[in-house]
């Protein structure tokens, strides 16, 4: 198989931004300047990379609280995200929701929820109405494997199939829900199969390799989009930090986690495109400093941000109070 | 709307269907889905008819699964739609809570005020029926803890046929607590009666002596009360609050600046009732208009039992009302 | 095959005496006497009937708002049943439940939910502290096949299976759920399907044979005490009564209904049991008369029970307030 | 327990972690189970090293299923075990308040007094730490309203201690809402320091001018309050409530005798807060006892926003408490 260059070069940018992006977040939150809990990306970077390329600005996108990744290949600017942790007006919540609630209505970029499933039974309204409408884009929303044990996912997956909606269910499986491993957690460890219980057809998908995600991300869009009702995929990956800031990680070994770093998305994506010559070893090089440049605007555009006045507090609580003002 | 000339009479339930069925002829984005609100025809019959009248597509039943179409319903109003949601009563609403708390009245906010949520979800509420513990609650006045949301209770036919339409025209979701001995109270509605305000109190009897502050179940025990206190030459005034959130303290306080003296009754349970806030909300506001302490008439602190003396023991009744009545206005400072 | 006499006598005046119990419990509802919901269980005899028998009273029992079957079988008596539908003091709950708030510690019938769904996470919680306990009952909870699309059925059969409890999981699959058919609750109405994507084993059953039930349900018992985790039983049956006394019936055919009524569990094996040679006609003249008048003793004990005070009304809140007493 | 000589400096977490366990060590009915209470340490690290001493089969790590894992701890309840269920944090527990509320609080009352609940819940709340709306939530005073339960709001290291044993003998449910700010508190434990009662509210600084009435995570901000208040000559007394239902009226009300005067002070947002319960009995029962009007000091009724400066704007700190407490003086009836 063969990857347009062109392809291959955003990819990897977009992968490589994701990891720039998610290390200087760690270093600023270990600086203070980002505050409250900080969940990281890094290691599943192929995964929200392959998916939006794979989607349209029809479609919609749901997230969880680890959803820098997904925000930024959605095409939130690095700057408005990291102002958001700034608690800056500028940021894309205009500081209000902090990491874990980065949304902007334009991009059909529904956010960031905190609450484990949360997000389950929103993209699935938003699919009965992509229906309703008549539209043709479809509902997506990223969860991970520990969403599966709640009630919502359950009533999610159900509805879905039976009034056959676009929804595509987008399952990050990174073995670990904090501490509690997939095997803890659920007594069928195989997520295809229990998808399959709802009649919603699945596949379950290499998260690390960025081509991969795509083409099964390609697929299940046709399929949602042929009306054959949701889908869903399951994208074995692994996150290389801990839960969240917090987290001493002492329910895993070392070891495991260094065997799955050496399945690296960006490594292994960039060894392979320059070996297949999609790209030079030059254009990593430049992706990198573009991107460093990138991260630092963004930084620096977060700092020079404004804080919303203290008097606005109770804004946006109701409509009401916004027309007022 | 067909509009015919005299006052028709009509209940409580019909007047319902009938601002359901003006607001699915009125715009397309209206549906209405929760559990058995098509073919069994609403577990109240409320909704009987409107499966034929307008499909499968507007009338969704759904499966029981509370949670996720009442997050359904939050999900299509961020996508252009107007849903209806019921609850089919109040009882199963924990089960969707978390969507309502935190995604319904919290998305405007966390997200910077980019999305509204013009949702409707209704249920039924209220004790009387010997249903017992688990389907007996009342919980109006505890969700008017929340904000972000608004809470009505229609208590009137004109209210029932009212507040739907207003409501869903609110960019901000709403729930309605319509409260189940209603549904068959019948009466009078104008052959044009349309679209009320959400936002105002409403002074259902007036008087000098006290205030009776209410809203829903308990607005047509606490007329009873007035009238009986009027048999005692004691003028009291009622007030229908309507909305639980945001409370319209205006009205409330208007009438107490004339008669220096109110009893509460509020069917939730005692401790941490709405009848809490309006005592706090008139002490902070008004504390030099009281003559007396404000008195409540709330539900006794216990789960709702079956048997019928007991359950008619717990809530708020006629003869309870009257009594806090008579003490408030014997009472001096 | 053969069935014990004594054993078909059982069965066939266990259901019998569910059966006229419902019709009176009916009847004293249109006269004022029982109030609130009254969900009737006529058609659905074979199911009680069956499970109970093949239980022991080291065993758990959790029902649902529809369980004056459960309660029967399960050796409450007629009388404490129907005088807590009488709101008396002499009532199995003392009148603070009602119909769908049937208890009996003694027998370890533990209700009596009115609530969808409500009783499973008690149920396995309750097999959970017999694990732990390292006590031989088994924990079973009935539910109507519309609880299956509530997250608790989910989050409990995952639990269940993954802590391998001796749970069993009793459906009762009417193919209704009030007025919402099981086509149109389910994306997948093959039940026992689903009890295996959460790797709970489980079979189907004629839930109009009383005998198919009391055997599948020993199966399922033998199973479960050998340790081998959860155990999921599908009953294949019909309410022939409306779901409560206020449902027109709307949603269902006249024809289906006297379809199933052909396949009644009484008519069925009270047939059989004489062809077969376990009983005789006269047996079953014999049932009817000992459980009129069984129902009728139970109907006076209503009758003649005393209301609790009104003084009494905040007891049972908290356990300090009956202390008082 | 080894006892030793002198008070031992200890925090909060380590406080919570030595009530555990005490009562693990004590009793074989104890078992604690949760989401990531063994493997990971817990959330706030409370649980931390329990896995290691008790073994997986009392130290369980539960999916992420706060319904059925709630609803389980009431099934083990009623079956003879003693289960401590943690909800990591409160903001969570709406997924789970149908099986408190409709099965935890009503269960021994619709059964007629059969069955117990001997189950002890516990709840990391409050907000301060730039979590965000669907983070911050306090629901302690919420859950205050419901029949049935008990809710607990240690604010000490010595309740931290010492309230756990107490609510896990208790044979109703119980609900221990823990404020994350605290667990870093550090103080002096008497090496002896066991079990503590759960029924009375106490005075935590005495005073005649007037009485600061404060729980949980407020308690410390309103001390120092107090201090501030002494500056200025004006001498208030601290009452932490420590157990929200049942309310100690009676030491709230003993103090209020003395001073005629009160705040409150309540992280809910202010409608519907346990605030105002406080305002409306202290109405009822002590009216004439009232020099000024209670005021109170609450969450701004708004989901809790993540910037810092907004979040501090949101929720009680000292200087709004300072401000009500002066105001509060210098009112006269
Ligand atoms: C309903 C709910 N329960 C618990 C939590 C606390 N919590 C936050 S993230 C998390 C783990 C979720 O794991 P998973 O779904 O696998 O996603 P991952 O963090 O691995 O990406 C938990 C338990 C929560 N936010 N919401
Ligand atoms: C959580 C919840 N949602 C809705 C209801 C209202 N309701 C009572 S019974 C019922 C139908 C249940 O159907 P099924 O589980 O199939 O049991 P069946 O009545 O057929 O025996 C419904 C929707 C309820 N009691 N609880
Ligand atoms: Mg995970
Ligand atoms: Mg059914």
């Amino acid at each position: 198989m063969t990857v347009d260059p062109i392809l291959a070069r955003t990819l990897l940018h977009q992968m490589i931004r994701i990891r720039r992006f998610e290390e200087k977040s760690a270093e600023l939150y270990s600086a203070g300047k980002i505050r409250g809990f900080l969940h990281l990306y890094i290691g599943e970077e192929a995964i929200a990379t392959g998916v939006m390329q794979s989607l349209t600005s029809e479609d919609a996108v749901f997230a969880t609280y680890r959803e820098h990744g997904h925000a930024l290949a959605r095409g939130l600017s690095a700057g408005a995200i990291m102002a958001e942790m700034y608690g800056k007006v500028e940021g894309c919540s205009h500081g209000r929701g902090g990491s874990m609630h980065l949304f902007d209505a334009a991009a059909k970029f529904y956010g960031g929820n905190a609450i484990v499933g949360g997000g389950l039974p929103l993209m699935v309204g938003y699919a009965l109405a992509q229906k309703m409408r008549h539209l043709s884009g479809l509902s997506a929303c990223f969860f991970g494997e520990g969403a599966i044990a709640e009630g919502e996912f359950h009533e999610s997956m159900n509805l879905a199939a039976l009034w056959n909606l676009p929804a595509l269910f987008l399952c990050e499986n990174n073995f670990y829900a904090m501490g509690t491993a997939l095997e803890r957690s659920e007594a069928d460890t195989n997520l295809v199969e229990k998808a399959a219980s709802y009649r919603v057809s699945g596949m379950s998908v290499d998260g690390m390799d960025v081509i991969a995600v795509l083409e099964a991300v390609q697929k299940a869009v046709e399929f949602i989009r042929s009306g054959s009702g949701p889908y869903f995929l399951e994208f074995r990956t692994y996150r290389f930090r801990a839960h969240s800031m917090f987290d001493p990680e002492l329910y895993r070994s070392k070891s495991e986690v260094e065997n799955w770093k050496q399945r690296c998305p960006i490594a292994g994506f960039s060894a392979r495109a320059i070996s297949e010559g999609w790209i030079t070893a030059e254009t990593v090089t430049a992706i990198e400093s573009e991107v460093a440049s990138e991260i630092a605007h963004a930084v620096e555009f977060a700092e020079a941000g404004s804080l919303e006045l203290v008097e606005t507090l109770t804004r946006d609580v109701y409509t009401e109070s916004v027309q007022k003002e | 709307m067909n509009s015919i000339a005299s006052p028709v009479t009509t209940t409580y339930r019909d007047a319902m269907r009938m601002a359901l069925r003006e607001a699915l002829q009125r715009d397309p984005r209206v549906f209405l889905m929760g559990e058995d609100v098509g073919r069994y025809g609403g577990t109240y019959a409320v909704s009987r008819g409107l499966l034929d009248e307008f499909g499968e597509d507007r009338i969704r039943d759904t499966p029981l699964s509370e949670s996720v179409f009442v997050g359904a319903g939050i999900g299509a109003a961020m996508n252009g739609m107007l849903p209806i949601v019921e609850v089919m009563t109040c009882n199963f609403s924990l089960l969707a809570l978390d969507q309502i708390l935190n995604n319904a009245a919290t998305l405007r906010h966390m997200s910077g005020g980019q999305f509204s949520i013009p949702l409707v979800i209704r249920m039924a509420t209220g004790a009387g029926r010997q249903l017992a513990a688990q389907h007996s609650h009342s919980f109006e006045g505890w969700y008017a803890h929340i904000p972000g949301i608004k809470v009505l209770t229609p208590a009137t036919i004109e209210d029932a046929r009212g507040m739907l339409w207003t409501a869903l025209m609110d960019p901000d979701p709403v729930i309605m607590f319509e409260n189940a001995l209603l549904y068959n109270l019948e009466g009078n509605l104008a052959a044009d009666a349309g679209p009320v305000g959400i936002d105002r109190a409403i002074v259902r009897r007036s008087g000098d002596d006290l205030t009776l502050v209410t809203y829903g179940g308990s607005l047509h025990k606490t007329i009873q009360a007035a009238e009986r206190l009027a048999e005692q030459s004691i003028s009291a005034e009622v007030i229908d609050l309507r909305t639980l959130r945001p409370l319209d303290m205006e009205t409330v306080l208007k009438s107490l600046a004339k008669t220096h003296r109110m009893v509460i009754i509020d069917e939730g349970w005692k401790s941490g009732s709405l009848s809490a806030e309006i005592m706090a909300r008139v002490m902070e506001q008004a504390f030099y208009d009281l003559d007396a302490p404000i008195e409540r008439v709330c539900s006794v602190e216990v789960p709702i039992p079956y048997a019928r003396h007991l359950e008619q023991a717990a809530i708020p009744q006629v003869e309870t009302i009257l009594a806090a009545a008579l003490r408030t206005v014997k009472n001096h400072v």
